[in-house]
C-alpha cells in the first residue's frame, strides 16, 4: 500500500478537475460552430460521468481498505452502539503506526495503517491503540489528508490546496457526480428548445411589448453546469477551510449565473441578485470565522500536516485533540499542539497556545453563518424560493440536491470546531427553519415553490440533527434527501416541460394519465420525503433477508428522518428544557407529508382543472424520464435498512470521535448530547411517532385534495389571516424589505444627496478655483512665456530672413563670394601675419 | 619621358652637323616629323588606291586602271591634285573657325599616333613605357575633330552624323581598350617594344618564335578578333560607318565639306586604319618578328640596323594585310543600323571583352602553366615582368625578378 | 638640359586656376561652369605634378593627380547628367534661371 | 635655353592662352575647343615633368573622354547651334578684377616662398628619407610601372617603405561604379516639363 491517500486523492482530483476542463473547453470553444449542436452537453456529461466513475473507483478502493461500507452495517448490528464508539474523530486520521509492513498485515482487517500521504503531513492518530482490542478490527483509516499544491507561505502560515478524504468526502463525491450526471442527461432534453438561433422567451418582454428574441444558450447552460460541478466537488475535496471558502464562493457565483440564466427576465435578475446578496450576509460571518481561526490556530487545514519534518496539528486536532474533548482553562480553550503521531494533547503549562472560549464560539457561529446562507436557513431562507427562477435542472441540481447541501456538509465537516453553544444554535435554527418552511409550503401553489420550501424544511431537519449531535443522522438525511429531492425536481421539470412552462398547480390536475412515468416516479419521491413506511414489516424483511434487514419496508426518507427524530427524542429526554426540538420536527413531519401529498394530488390526481394545459401536455422524452427512473430507484432504496444499513454505517465510520458516548457540557449551554446508545433505545418510539405523524399528514391531504371531504377553499377562507400570513411567507420578505432594503435605500438616497449637495459642491468649488488659477496661468503662459519664445523665434526668423538675401540661388554669385572671401582672407593674412 | 632620338643614324647626323642643345633637338624633331609625315601620307594614298582596286575586284570590275600606267597606281595622286584645286567652301551657318579647324584636329590626332609606333625594335619617334596608351589617347582625340566638324557645319545631317560618330567611337573605345589590355596582361608592359620582344624571344634563326605570338595564346586569340571588330568600328569603317551613312545622312559629318578639307578626313581615316592595324600586329601578331627567328637572329648577332630595317618591312606588311582585311570587310558586309551598332557594342562586345579580360587575368593563376617557358607566371605579379623601376630600388629584393636585370639593361640601352 | 624650376609651373597653374574661377563666375551656361571647374582641377593637377618633380613629394604627387583626373571624369559625368536634368526642367542651360531656392 | 625649356614655355603659353580663351569666349563650342588646347598643353607639361603616365591619362581621360562628354552636353542642351548666353559687362569687370587680385596674390605667394627650404623641411619630417631633389628616378619618363605598383600598395620609389594606394584605388573603383549608375539614373529619359509649368 504505497499511499492510499495519494491514490484516492488522484481519483478524486481527476473527478474534480474534469468538469473544469469541460468548462474551459465549452467556454473557450465558443459556439462550437453553431448553437444547434449538443456537443457541449455531451462534453459536460462525459466529464461528470467520468467523474462518477472515478468516484466509484475511489469508493471501492476506500471500501476495500476500510470496509466502511460493506462491514460497518454488519458491525453495527453486532456491536451495536459500541462499534461506533471508537470511530476516531474526523481529522484524527486513525493510524496504528507507520510501518508499512504492518499496514499490509492489518489491511485485511481493515486495520488502517495510516499512510503518509504524498505531501500529507503525518496526520496520523493512533486511534486504535487506545481502545479495546476487539474494536480494533473496525478501527480504520478515518481520514486521509495531504497537500497538493502550496499557493503561498506567510511564515508558518500556509495557504495551500489540500485534500481531506474520509467517508463523507467519498459519499459526497458519489452523490454529487451521480445526481449531476442524471440531471445533466435530463437537461439535454429539458434545455433542447435552446438549440436554436432564435429563441423566443415568452416570459421576457421588450419595451414595446414583444417577446424577447435571442440566440439559444444551450452550450452556456452546460458550461455553467460544468463549472458548478467543479466548484461543488471542490468543496467536498477541500482539505482546508480557506479552500472550502474559495469553492463556496465559486458555487455562489454559479448559482448566481444559473438563477439569472434567463437574464432578460427581470424576476430572474432580481432573484439572482437576491441569492447572491443574501449569501454574502452569511459569507460575512464565514470570513469572520476564518479570521478568528487563522489568528488563533495559525492554520486552515483540517487534517494534521507537516512542516519541515515537524508534525503540526490541523484545526480539528488542535481544538479537540484525539479524545474529542475541549481542554478548557478558565475562559480559554487550550489548543492541543503538543504531541505527535496524531496524539495531540495540551502542552505543558506556560507553553500553551490558547483561544478564548467566546471567540471559539464566535468562530463556530461565523462559519455556521456561512452555512445558514448557503443552505437557506432561518433567517436567510428567503432567497431559495426565488431561486426557482432558474431552469428546473438548475433547481434540481443546485438548489435542492447539492449546493444547498454544501451548508449542511460544511456544518458536518466543521463539527469538531463547534462548541455546544454553537450546536444549540444550529439546532434551534434548523428547528425554526424546518417549521417555517413547511408551513409556507402548505399554501404555495407553484409546484417548484412547494419543492423549494420543502427543501428548506428538509435542510432544517439536517441542521437540527447536526445541532443535536446526530452527525451521522443529519448527513444521512443529506444523502437521501439529495436523491429524492432531485428526483422530485426533475419530475416537476418534466411536468413543466410537458405543460409548456406552466408551473401553477391549480391549473394542473389529473396529469398522471398523461404522464404516468413522471407521476409514479414522483410518487416514489413523495413517499420517500413523507417518511411513510409499512409498520410491522421489519420482521418480514428480516425473514426475507435472513436477518440482514430488520427495518420495516420503507423508502429512504423514512429511515433518515427516523434517525433524526430519534436523535431529537433522545436529546429531549436528556434536556427537557429543549422539548421543542423534538416536537417541532415531529409535527413538521406530518406537515411535510401533508403538503407533499397535496402537491401530488393537486398535480397528478383528480380531474384536469385547466383543459388547455391538460390537452397540450405530454409525457417527456426518453432522455428525461430515464434519469427519473434511475433516481427513483435510488430514492427508494439507497438508505435500505436504515441505521443498520451500509450507507449510514459508512457515514458513522467517519463520525467525529466522542459523539458516540454522548457529551455533557456545562456552562452557558448546559446541555447533554445523547449517546448512540440512548438514541438507539428510543429509536422504536421515535419511528412510530414519526410514522404516525406522516400518516396523519398523508390522510389529511388525501381527504382534502383527493376526496374533497372539506373544500380547501373553505379552510382558506376560514383562516384567511393565517393563510395570508403564510402566503406572505411569514412576512419575512416584507420584514427584510422594511428592516434592511428600505433603510438601505434611504441611506443610499441620503448619501447620494450628500454627494450631490456637499461633495459635488466642494468639488465644483475647487474646480472653479482651478479654472481661475488656470486662467491666470494661461495669461502668464500666453503673455510672458509664449511671448519670450515667440520673441526668440521672431528674432531668429528675421535674422534668417535678412541672411537669406544672400541665398540668391545663383551659383555664379556663390563662386564669386568664395573668390572674394579667399582674396579677403589673403589680404588679412598679408596684413596681420607676423613676418616669419 | 624625354623626347629621344631612337635611331642611331639620326644621332650621327646631328653629331656630324655639330649641333648641340636646343638646335640639335630641333633638327632631330624636324627629321622625325618629316619621316612620319611621309609615312603618314604615302600609305594613306596607297590604301585609298587599294580600296578602289579591291572594291572593284569585289564588285567584279577593274577599278582604276589608267592613271600612272598600269593598275592606275597614281590614282590617289590624281585625286589629291583634283581635291586641292577645289574651292574651299564654308557654309554660311557654320562656325567658320571651327569648321576650318576640325580637319586639322583629326589629321593631327592620327598623325600624332604614329609618333609612338615602333616600326622596328626601338625604331619609333618617341619611345616610352606608355606608348600603347598614348597611341590610343591620340586616336581617341580624332573623335573631337569629327564632332566639331559635324556640329560646326550648321547642318542637321552633319549634326546627326557627328552625334552618331561620337556615340559610336566612345562606345567602341571601351571594348577595344579592354582587348588591348589582354596582351598587356600577358606581357606585363605597356611598352610596345617590350610587347614585341616578349613575342619574338631571344632565339637565333632556326627557332619557331611564331608560336610565341599572342594570337596563339588561348585568351588573346578571341581578344584579337574582338579588337579587330572594335578597331574597325572606331575607324568608322563599314559595316560601322554610320557617321557617313551616305544613304541616310548624305555623308554625315562630311556633308558640308569639300576639297582638301574633305580629303583630310579620309587621309586621317586611312592613317588611323593603318595605326590600329599596326597596333593589332604588334599586340597580337608578333610585331616585326618574322616567326622563324631571322630578325632576332640578326639582332643577336649584332646586325641591329638590318634587323630593324627588315622588321619594319615585316610590320608594315602585317599591318597592311590587316588594312586589306578591313577593306575586304567593308565591301562584303552590309551596314548595320545605329541601334544594332550600339547593341553590338554595349550588350555583346563589352561583356565579352570583360570576360576575356578576367580570363586573361586568372589564366596564369588557374592553369598554372608557364607561358612558353619565358616567364614564370606562377611567381607573384610584381615578379612576372622585367621592370626598370626595380633598378631604382635594387635593395628591394622582393620586387626583383631573377631574370629582370638583363632585360632591363637591354631596354635601358634602347631608351636612353 | 637645365630644369625648368618650380616657379614657372606654379605660375602657369595660377593662370589656369584664375581663368577657371573667372570662367565659373562669368559663364551663365552650365557647361561653361563645368569647364571652369575642369580648369581649376587641372591647375591643381599641374601643381601636384610639379611638386612631384621638384620637391620631396615623390610619386605621391602623380598618384594624387591621377586620382584627381579620375574623379574629375566622374564628376563631369554626374555634372553632365545634372545639367541635362536642369535643361529638362528649365528648358535652358542658363544657371541663373535655376534660382528657385533663393532666400 | 634648352629644348626642354623652349617646349615648356611653348606649352605654358598655349595652356594659358587656352585657359584665357575659355574664360573669355562667349560661344560654348569654342570654349570647348580652347579647353582642349589648354588641357592638351597641360598634358604636354606633364610629359615635360616626367609624368608620362599622368600625361597619357590626361589625354585619354580628360581630352578624349571628359571633353567629349562636355561637347555632348553642349549638343544636347543648346537650343541653337551657336547660342550665346551673355553676362553683363559689369559682372565681367568684377570677375576680371577679382581674378586679377587672385592671380596677383598667388603669384606673390609663388615668388615669395622659398620652395627649396619648404621641400627640405618636408623631407626632413618624412619618415622615409628621400632625395630633396624630388622624384626623378624615372628621369627617362617611365612612371607607369612605379605608379602601378603604388596602386597595388608597393612603393618602389620610397624603398617600399611608404604606404601605397591600394585602398584609395579600390575606393575610387567603387566610386566610379557608383557614379556610373548614378549618372545613368540622373540622365535617364524623363517627362519633359511643359514650357509654362
Amino acid at each position: 500500500m504505497d499511499s492510499l491517500g495519494y491514490e484516492l486523492s488522484w481519483y478524486l482530483r481527476i473527478a474534480w478537475l474534469l468538469p473544469l476542463l469541460g468548462f474551459a473547453i465549452e467556454v473557450f470553444g465558443g459556439y462550437w460552430g453553431t448553437r444547434k449542436t449538443k456537443t457541449a452537453a455531451y462534453l459536460a456529461i462525459g466529464c461528470i460521468a467520468a467523474g462518477f466513475v472515478l468516484s466509484t473507483v475511489a469508493f471501492c478502493r476506500w471500501n476495500a481498505e476500510t470496509g466502511a461500507f460493506s462491514h460497518s452495517g454488519e458491525a453495527a448490528v453486532h456491536e451495536e452502539h459500541a462499534s461506533l464508539r471508537h470511530i476516531p474523530f474526523a481529522g484524527q486520521a486513525a493510524v496504528a503506526d507507520h510501518a508499512e509492513g504492518h499496514a499490509a498485515e492489518h489491511a485485511e482487517h481493515g486495520s488502517g495503517e495510516h499512510v503518509h500521504g504524498e505531501h500529507a503531513s503525518d496526520g496520523a492518530e493512533h486511534g486504535g491503540a487506545q481502545h479495546d482490542e476487539h474494536h480494533a478490527e473496525h478501527q480504520s483509516i478515518a481520514a486521509l489528508s495531504g497537500t497538493i499544491y502550496t499557493l503561498g507561505k506567510f511564515g508558518d502560515l500556509e495557504v495551500s490546496i489540500d485534500y481531506y478524504i474520509d467517508s463523507l468526502t467519498i459519499l459526497m463525491f458519489m452523490m454529487v457526480t451521480f445526481i449531476a450526471t442524471c440531471i445533466h442527461i435530463f437537461a439535454v432534453g429539458y434545455m433542447s428548445d435552446e438549440l436554436t438561433e432564435d429563441y423566443v422567451d415568452h416570459f421576457a418582454h421588450t419595451s414595446d411589448g414583444h417577446h424577447v428574441h435571442r440566440p439559444g444558450r444551450f452550450y452556456r447552460f452546460f458550461s455553467y453546469f460544468s463549472l458548478f460541478s467543479f466548484s461543488m466537488l471542490g468543496i467536498c475535496f477541500a482539505g482546508n477551510i480557506f479552500q472550502v471558502f474559495v469553492f463556496w464562493e465559486l458555487v455562489g457565483i454559479c448559482s448566481y449565473l444559473l438563477i439569472g440564466f434567463y437574464t432578460e427576465r427581470k424576476s430572474a435578475n432580481v432573484a439572482a441578485n437576491k441569492a447572491f446578496i443574501v449569501n454574502r450576509v452569511g459569507d460575512f460571518g464565514f470570513i469572520i470565522g476564518l479570521m478568528i481561526l487563522w489568528t488563533y490556530c495559525g492554520t486552515f487545514k483540517f487534517g494534521d500536516y507537516e512542516v519541515d519534518g515537524h508534525e503540526r496539528p490541523g484545526l480539528f486536532s488542535m481544538v479537540r485533540g484525539h479524545d474529542g474533548e475541549l481542554a478548557q482553562q478558565g475562559s480559554d480553550v487550550i489548543l492541543k499542539t503538543h504531541g505527535h503521531d496524531g496524539h495531540w494533547q495540551a502542552p505543558q503549562e506556560g507553553e500553551s497556545k490558547t483561544i478564548p472560549y467566546t471567540l471559539l464560539v464566535v468562530a463556530g457561529l461565523g462559519v455556521f453563518g456561512g452555512c445558514i446562507g448557503k443552505s437557506a436557513q432561518f433567517p436567510l431562507q428567503t432567497w431559495l424560493p426565488d431561486a426557482m427562477e432558474g431552469p428546473t435542472p438548475v433547481s434540481a441540481l443546485v438548489h435542492s440536491a447539492t449546493m444547498v447541501a454544501a451548508g449542511v456538509y460544511l456544518a458536518g465537516r466543521f463539527f469538531p470546531v463547534f462548541t455546544t453553544e454553537v450546536l444549540l444554535a444550529i439546532a434551534y435554527v434548523g428547528c425554526i427553519t424546518l417549521f417555517i418552511a413547511a408551513t409556507i409550503a402548505i399554501v404555495a401553489t407553484d409546484i417548484k415553490k412547494v419543492l423549494a420550501y420543502s427543501t428548506i424544511s428538509q435542510l432544517g431537519y439536517m441542521m437540527l440533527a447536526i445541532g443535536l449531535g446526530g452527525w451521522a443522522a443529519g448527513l444521512f438525511h443529506l444523502i437521501t434527501h439529495a436523491f429524492f429531492k432531485s428526483l422530485m425536481f426533475l419530475c416537476s421539470g418534466s411536468v413543466i416541460h410537458g405543460c409548456h412552462h406552466e408551473q401553477e398547480m391549480p391549473k394542473m390536475g389529473g396529469l398522471r394519465r398523461k404522464m404516468p412515468i413522471t407521476a409514479y416516479t414522483m410518487l416514489v419521491g413523495v413517499i420517500a420525503i413523507a417518511g411513510l413506511a409499512i409498520p410491522g414489516t421489519g420482521q418480514l424483511m428480516s425473514l426475507l433477508t435472513f436477518g440482514a434487514v430488520d427495518k420495516p419496508l420503507a423508502f429512504s426518507g423514512f429511515h433518515s428522518k427516523d434517525a433524526i427524530v430519534a436523535t431529537a427524542l433522545a436529546y429531549t429526554q436528556l434536556n427537557p428544557l429543549h422539548f421543542l426540538l423534538f416536537l417541532t420536527p415531529l409535527v413538521t413531519a406530518g406537515i411535510t407529508a401533508f403538503y407533499m401529498f397535496r402537491l401530488w394530488f393537486y398535480t397528478f390526481a383528480g380531474d384536469p382543472r385547466d383543459h388547455h394545459v391538460y390537452d397540450h401536455c405530454h409525457e417527456s422524452p426518453k432522455v428525461m424520464w430515464v434519469p427519473l427512473v434511475v433516481l427513483s430507484f435510488f430514492a427508494a432504496f439507497c438508505a435500505a435498512n436504515g441505521e443498520q444499513g451500509s450507507l449510514f454505517g459508512m457515514l458513522s465510520f467517519s463520525e467525529p470521535v466522542g459523539l458516540a458516548d454522548g457529551m455533557t457540557a456545562t456552562g452557558t449551554a448546559a446541555i447533554a448530547v445523547p449517546s448512540h446508545h440512548a438514541v438507539h433505545d428510543v429509536h422504536g418510539t421515535a419511528g412510530a411517532v414519526a410514522l404516525l405523524a406522516a400518516v396523519l399528514g398523508t390522510l389529511t391531504a388525501y381527504l382534502l385534495y383527493c376526496r374533497k371531504v372539506v373544500d380547501p377553499e373553505n379552510i382558506r377562507n376560514q383562516f384567511s389571516g393565517v393563510y395570508n400570513f403564510l402566503v406572505e411567507k411569514w412576512q419575512f420578505d416584507n420584514l427584510y424589505d422594511a428592516a434592511f432594503v428600505r433603510p438601505s435605500h434611504s441611506v443610499a438616497r441620503w448619501c447620494a444627496a450628500c454627494d450631490r449637495n456637499i461633495f459635488d459642491a466642494i468639488l465644483h468649488g475647487s474646480v472653479k478655483v482651478c479654472i481661475w488659477v488656470a486662467t491666470i496661468d494661461r495669461k502668464f503662459d500666453e503673455g510672458i512665456v509664449d511671448g519670450l519664445v515667440n520673441l526668440i523665434g521672431n528674432v531668429t526668423r528675421s535674422v534668417g530672413l535678412s541672411l537669406s538675401v544672400f541665398q540668391t540661388g545663383r551659383m555664379r554669385q556663390y563662386v564669386m563670394f568664395i573668390a572674394v572671401g579667399v582674396v579677403t582672407l589673403f589680404a588679412l593674412l598679408f596684413a596681420f601675419m607676423p613676418k616669419a | 619621358m624625354s623626347l629621344v632620338l631612337a635611331n642611331t643614324p639620326i644621332d650621327l647626323v646631328t653629331e656630324g652637323l655639330g649641333l648641340t642643345g636646343a638646335w640639335a633637338w630641333f633638327v632631330v624633331a624636324v627629321i622625325h616629323t618629316i619621316l612620319i609625315g611621309l609615312f603618314f601620307g604615302i600609305p594613306a594614298g596607297v590604301f585609298i588606291w587599294a580600296e578602289r582596286k579591291v572594291s572593284g575586284r569585289i564588285q567584279d570590275r577593274l577599278g582604276p586602271t589608267r592613271v600612272g600606267g598600269r593598275f592606275g597606281w597614281l590614282q590617289s595622286a590624281a585625286d589629291g591634285a583634283k581635291l586641292i584645286q577645289k574651292e574651299d567652301l564654308v557654309p554660311k551657318d557654320a562656325d567658320s573657325l571651327l569648321f576650318r579647324a576640325a580637319p586639322y584636329i583629326v589629321v593631327v590626332a592620327s598623325f600624332a599616333a604614329f609618333m609612338f609606333l615602333p616600326f622596328g625594335d626601338g625604331w619609333s619617334a618617341v619611345s616610352t613605357d606608355v606608348g600603347l596608351f598614348l597611341m590610343f589617347a591620340m586616336l581617341s582625340l580624332e573623335v573631337i575633330g569629327v564632332i566639331l566638324a559635324g556640329y560646326c557645319s550648321g547642318s542637321k545631317w552633319a549634326l546627326f552624323g557627328a552625334m552618331r560618330e561620337a556615340a559610336q567611337m566612345i562606345s567602341y573605345e571601351i571594348p577595344m581598350a579592354i582587348c588591348a589590355l589582354i596582351p598587356i596582361i600577358i606581357v606585363g608592359s605597356l611598352n610596345l617594344n617590350e610587347i614585341v620582344r616578349f613575342q619574338s624571344g631571344e632565339g637565333g634563326f632556326p627557332s619557331l618564335t611564331l608560336l610565341n605570338w599572342n594570337i596563339f595564346h588561348p585568351i588573346a586569340a578571341p581578344a584579337f578578333i574582338l579588337y579587330f571588330v572594335c578597331a574597325t568600328a572606331s575607324c568608322k569603317r563599314a559595316p560601322f560607318d554610320l557617321a557617313e551613312a551616305e544613304s541616310e545622312l548624305v555623308a554625315g559629318f562630311l556633308t558640308e565639306y569639300s576639297g582638301m578639307r574633305w580629303s583630310f578626313f579620309f587621309l586621317a581615316e586611312y592613317a588611323s586604319m593603318f595605326a590600329v592595324s599596326a597596333i593589332a600586329a604588334i599586340l597580337f601578331l608578333g610585331g616585326w618578328d618574322d616567326g622563324v627567328g631571322i630578325v632576332s637572329g640578326l639582332r643577336s648577332s649584332g646586325h641591329e640596323y638590318s634587323a630593324s630595317a627588315i622588321g619594319a618591312v615585316i610590320l608594315i606588311a602585317k599591318a597592311s594585310k590587316l588594312v586589306l582585311v578591313q577593306i575586304w570587310v567593308r565591301w562584303t558586309l552590309p551596314r548595320l543600323r545605329i541601334d544594332q551598332v550600339m547593341t553590338t557594342c554595349l550588350k555583346y562586345l563589352i561583356p565579352m571583352a570583360c570576360a576575356l579580360f578576367l580570363a586573361a587575368a586568372t589564366y596564369p593563376l588557374v592553369l598554372n602553366r608557364a607561358n612558353h617557358g619565358r616567364t614564370d607566371l606562377r611567381s607573384p605579379i610584381g615578379d612576372r615582368v622585367p621592370m626598370r623601376a626595380v633598378e631604382a630600388s635594387e635593395a628591394h629584393a622582393v620586387l626583383a625578378a631573377p631574370d629582370s636585370t638583363e632585360l632591363a639593361a637591354a631596354d635601358g640601352e634602347v631608351t636612353q | 638640359m637645365e630644369a625648368i624650376g618650380l616657379q614657372p609651373v606654379l605660375f602657369v597653374s595660377a593662370v589656369l586656376f584664375v581663368c577657371g574661377v573667372v570662367c565659373m563666375t562669368t559663364k551663365r551656361n552650365g557647361i561653361g561652369i563645368l569647364m571652369g571647374v575642369e580648369l581649376v582641377l587641372n591647375a591643381a593637377n599641374l601643381n601636384f605634378v610639379a611638386f612631384s618633380r621638384y620637391t620631396s613629394l615623390g610619386l605621391d604627387g602623380q598618384v594624387i593627380a591621377l586620382f584627381v583626373i579620375v574623379l574629375a571624369a566622374a564628376e563631369a559625368a554626374v555634372a553632365l547628367a545634372i545639367a541635362l536634368n536642369f535643361y529638362n526642367n528649365h528648358l535652358t542651360i542658363d544657371v541663373d534661371r535655376g534660382d528657385e531656392l533663393r532666400g | 635655353m634648352s629644348g626642354e625649356q623652349i617646349l615648356f614655355w611653348l606649352f605654358a603659353v598655349t595652356a594659358c592662352a587656352g585657359a584665357i580663351s575659355v574664360a573669355l569666349s562667349q560661344i560654348v563650342v569654342r570654349m570647348a575647343v580652347s579647353l582642349i588646347v589648354c588641357l592638351s598643353s597641360v598634358s604636354a607639361l606633364f610629359f615635360l615633368h616626367n609624368a608620362d603616365f599622368v600625361g597619357a591619362v590626361q589625354l585619354m581621360v580628360y581630352v578624349g573622354g571628359t571633353i567629349v562628354l562636355l561637347i555632348f552636353g553642349i549638343m544636347l542642351t543648346s537650343s541653337s547651334p551657336f547660342s550665346k548666353i551673355k553676362t553683363s559687362p559689369a559682372e565681367g569687370f568684377l570677375s576680371a578684377g577679382i581674378g586679377a587680385l587672385f592671380l596677383s596674390i598667388i603669384a606673390f605667394t609663388v615668388t615669395q616662398v622659398d620652395w627649396k627650404i619648404q621641400s627640405d623641411k618636408v623631407a626632413a619630417a618624412a619618415p622615409v628619407k628621400v632625395s630633396s631633389e624630388g622624384y626623378n628616378a624615372a628621369a627617362d619618363g617611365n612612371t607607369a610601372r612605379p605608379l602601378a605598383l603604388s596602386f597595388l600598395g608597393l612603393r618602389p620609389d620610397q624603398n617600399g617603405q611608404a604606404p601605397g594606394y591600394l585602398l584609395p584605388f579600390e575606393i575610387v573603383s567603387v566610386h566610379l561604379l557608383v557614379v556610373l549608375i548614378g549618372a545613368a539614373y540622373l540622365a535617364r529619359t524623363k517627362r519633359r516639363v511643359a514650357p509654362n509649368a
